[in-house]
């Protein structure tokens, strides 16, 4: 048709061709990055360590005496549950 | 004093209201509606259409520009949405800002435990680019109004990513911004209506009911790490990329590295609902009747709808490709997690997978193309600015 | 040396500091001991009252303007309350919000079970128009030099609401800002005292006794239209007030429809106190001495106090005449609560209320004249800015 | 006496006027609103459904896992008190 | 589509990237890396450092300037990092807001339960006027390009105050701010391994075991009263330090009034989070290698390194000196908390007494002097700004 | 040398003068501030009232019937321990 056509198909090719370059490296970055870091930083029980959104939140929410509380207050209850 | 009554009545709304701006007031409360009672991204859609209300209201001035004198004092205040949508839309501060946000609510974890999976939020990235084909194909066969700017902030809404989205448009087609958002946000909403019959047609029922290996456990140490490897490769291969990849992996380290908390909580609380608030009401001022109702938005409605569908049908089709060249079973409906649409997509990805195997959870290895597919958006979109303004 | 030490002499407050500005320290320590021992509206009136003693210290530039040289760049940087005023105050934003965020933490519950109460709101307001004609006399008869606007300005004080006194005030008197606004927000914090002598004044013992019915219970549904249908006639009828009314009922349609409780939560805590501070602070700029130092303060505070009684009187006579007429028994004290300075003069009017009658709990009934009070306050700030404006 | 006391007679006309036009026009809007959608959408409980603003702050601050575990505290509680 | 590709090509960092930016990309790493592993006050030097990879990302444009057509519409958005650092650090905004939010968090308990400790905090500050003359002397010896005002802004990284530091040298040498912000903070962080052998060196065993009576109760007027009282004297006698001194009394008062606690909590949460992840970002803006790679850098660490000991040095003198003539016994090592950098050099402090003496504890008594410093250095900053200013 | 080390040396002697002129001020103003006050407003027992951060933290964060039932469930944890 004319050149907007064109210029919007060398938009779809260079931006796929982009996106797929960018995104591989990533992978093959990635990939380098995990395989150094567990083989010179090894970590032996790093699923404890891994924080989630909702973990933090409680954890500002909920100030440390109040955890022991509940905690107590928990523990208890399951105690007398076992009973 | 009659003519004061006068004039309070020319001021009425009653007296000044064109019927564009009746419809747009209609459709601002539709936006309303279908946040409230539809749950579309309501955190978006509410004050969009609140906005769109509001921008429309004859006289009252909301996108009104403040007026000085010679010698620099204001006589005339702006509007409160004329100094929302300068301040922080046409600036591309909001887009950026919710990203950091975003990025401080992500976590990499399963994409970084399967990496292969961001082919999967590469090739969904073909949506976009397909949709600028047809945009440009509108726009070059003169049915509508579009240039080459526009196809791509078009095309940007199969990213299905909202910020991504209002940036490009913010500023590549600062007309089309009230389209796009629209149609991005509700294409978002409307991911389990659109992607199940697409994903169900690409693929066979022993193709969904593929259960994939537990993901290995990442360490706090490649959480930390990854995203200043997403930063530094950006800087290296496409800097046009790099305000939103960069505010992105700023957000999320902040969120991995565990030592400014406080930051990372404010990010993904107080500063990203602040933030969306403002950019809601700075979206919707840019729903006019004038900008919006118009050919060009249903064009821009029905080439969003395309972007969404071939974007899951890539994301489909490259995980059945991976899936047989892989030594490692891939369940291709992961490959609709890649368009974005966190987590929205890979939870209807998880769905579908458990119609067709009770005990075959995908959400975890969902959530690996879905951010996968934010960073491929954010790279598709600085292609375009690289490409479309250089 | 010497010349230095002289300069650093000439550059303290002892050398530089005039009479005037003394006085308004002073007056701003007056601010912050109110606040702080008498409880009067402290979150405004401390911020207020360090905003005067800041702005008035000599030399300290708290309300510079930034310079620039002839290529735009900033060769000296303004002062922190120059760009509070001028980016918040002068453009109106830090009212919306507040508006806003005040719209978050309001119930419509009690006026929507009893909508009649509406005229209540309305009838307060005789107030404020009655002020506009004092200060009108005033300005005519050559005592005090108001115009219109400043008397339209003035008489805003009567509606007993922070957020649209600061707003009205931006737009048609800047001068007399700091006075409106400490005279607002003072009298607001007086209502216990000032209401209540009137409220007897014009109620039999009997009268102040009458109980009424036990409110009917409003569905979650009116609750999240009831703000729509208010931008509406907003948008209708009073395009001016659509700014006001528009954020007021776009903060409680957040509370209220149940979807967006994060961005509800941010703009009644986090957003609405930020901008509280600033807006403190702002308003603390125009306590100058050149502006607050004159006759006209002194008729902006007997005038204030004058709209607040004419306008509790005005809200009670109109229960009383209610009361006469509707078929349910109406307490005319919850016709104080009209003037809103929510939920104070909700909280008189139960108080005077159960003085007559140990069981004649009346916080609820008064707090639908108390929130449709902010709704006819604002509706006469847009009157004005009509009226005056064009 | 002059224009400026004319212009604040209108205003004042003109601005209790409007104030009750709006508000009245209000109370027949919401009168009218509250009469049709309880005809179309009747609500059976509607009292339990009401939120209010400390309701909502609970809910942020506390995250769903904890308030199971007052929940059940409480109840804990309560048991052992009848005992 | 060549010529596209060629231009994508050179739009990469790989093709633009100058070895300027990739070192000063590799310093901003170093930052991350110091805040994240080493705990190097992680609050501003994870921003900072992000801050200082974005800028010298070549094309990305951070820091590009926003580009008006004539008529004043935008033609080119600015990048995120040039609004952030003309809107809210070459304002000053930044540090004030920081300084109001630090101030809300200050306890002047126990500085009010013994004000001599306040001459501590002014021994600790010769170790600014040392540095003054350290800069000097390199200026004038024509070894390094500074003038009097970049050595004031030098010197004012022995305040060991970060909102301080970024303030005085916003004004009065902006080029250098990124060092200097950058030396006040990690100093600030290395506080532990500075102050200890010095303060050794200084003091015998005896001296370092030392204890202190215990203090007076603090009553909660007194807390009240003292920030208006340190506004006033400022107001007095050092206008130019108003800014800083006076938002920090403003943050203070709101925490001790008791009756603003909601603008306190924001003010200290919300606010200042916000506040400082901006700042991080604006701050890391002048880290660009034109401005961070050169000699007057490394002067810049030098010279900050000796303004630390020498304040040390200079506060544990002081100490020394009073405990000979004072009444009360005083343990020298309190002297070295005068230089702020609060709470750690109180800590410091805490630390040192408790390896002499088992049960010297002298956590509290430090907090005296190590407020003190704060004031301290708002005062030699206010100073500065009148001497090198006027 | 020249006018810079001159400038310098002012500024030392001129902010080292004026940092201890302004804390000595400050010493006296706010020792004759604590003796007012304690004289006219001697309060009992401050100790009490001192309100610090976290305990702002935790009222904002926790409402008050949570804190009763919080409060019950540590006080039964307390009662059953004695048992
Ligand atoms: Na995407
Ligand atoms: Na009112
Ligand atoms: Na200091």
């Amino acid at each position: 048709m004319n050149g907007l056509l064109e210029d919007g198909l060398g938009l779809m090719v260079l931006g796929m061709g982009f996106v797929f370059l960018f995104l591989i490296i990533l992978i093959f970055a990635t990939g380098y990055m995990s395989s150094l870091l567990n083989h010179f930083f090894p970590e032996p029980l790093p699923a404890a360590v891994q924080n989630n959104a909702s973990a933090v939140a409680v954890d500002k929410a909920i100030d440390p005496e109040l955890a022991v509380v509940i905690t107590a207050a928990v523990h208890e209850h399951r105690n007398s549950k076992n009973v | 004093m009659e003519s004061k009554l006068l004039n309070l009545y020319h001021d009425t709304g009653i007296y000044q209201l064109e019927l564009g701006q009746f419809v747009m007031i209609c459709v601002g409360l539709l936006l309303v509606y279908l946040a409230i009672k539809k749950g579309f991204e309501p955190l978006l859609l509410l004050p969009i259409g609140i906005g769109a209300v509001m921008v429309n209201i004859p006289g009252a001035g909301f996108m009104a520009a403040p007026v000085y004198d010679a010698v620099g004092h204001l006589t005339s205040p702006g509007g409160l949405q004329y100094y929302i949508y300068h301040g922080g839309i046409e600036t591309g501060l909001f887009p950026l800002l919710i990203f950091m946000g975003v990025g401080a609510m992500t976590d990499f974890g399963p994409m970084l435990a399967n990496p292969k999976t961001l082919l999967l939020g590469a090739a969904a990235q073909f949506g976009i680019f397909a949709t600028v084909i047809g945009a440009v194909l509108l726009g070059a066969s003169g049915i509508m109004d579009f240039t080459l700017a526009d196809a791509a902030a078009i095309g940007i809404i199969g990213g299905a990513d909202g910020p991504t989205a209002i940036f490009v448009a913010s500023r590549l087609a600062p007309d089309l911004l009230g389209a796009i958002a629209v149609a991005a946000y509700s294409y978002m909403a409307l991911v389990p209506l659109i992607q199940p019959p697409i994903m169900r047609a690409l693929t066979s029922e022993k193709e969904r009911a593929i259960k994939m290996v537990q993901l290995r456990v990442v360490t706090k140490k490649e959480k930390i790490i990854f995203p200043i490897v997403v930063i530094l490769l950006a800087a290296m291969f496409l800097p046009s990329a790099a305000p939103l990849l960069g505010m992105f992996c700023f957000g999320n380290l902040m969120k991995e590295c565990g030592v400014v908390d406080r930051l990372s909580d404010t990010a993904q609380n107080a500063l990203i609902n602040i933030v969306t608030i403002f950019l809601g009401l700075g979206v919707g001022s840019k729903l006019s009747s004038a900008d919006f109702l118009n050919l060009e938005t249903l064009g821009i409605l029905g080439l969003g709808l395309v972007a969404f569908s071939i974007g899951t049908a890539s994301g489909v089709v490259m995980a059945k490709i991976m899936n047989k060249y892989s030594v490692e079973d891939i369940n291709p409906l992961i490959g609709a997690a890649g368009v974005s649409a966190v987590p929205m997509a890979a939870r209807v990805a998880n769905k579908v997978g458990l119609e067709a195997n009770k005990q075959n959870f995908l959400l975890m290895h969902a959530m690996g193309p879905n951010v996968a597919g934010v960073i491929g958006s954010a790279v598709a979109a600085g292609v375009m600015l690289s490409y479309v303004g250089g």
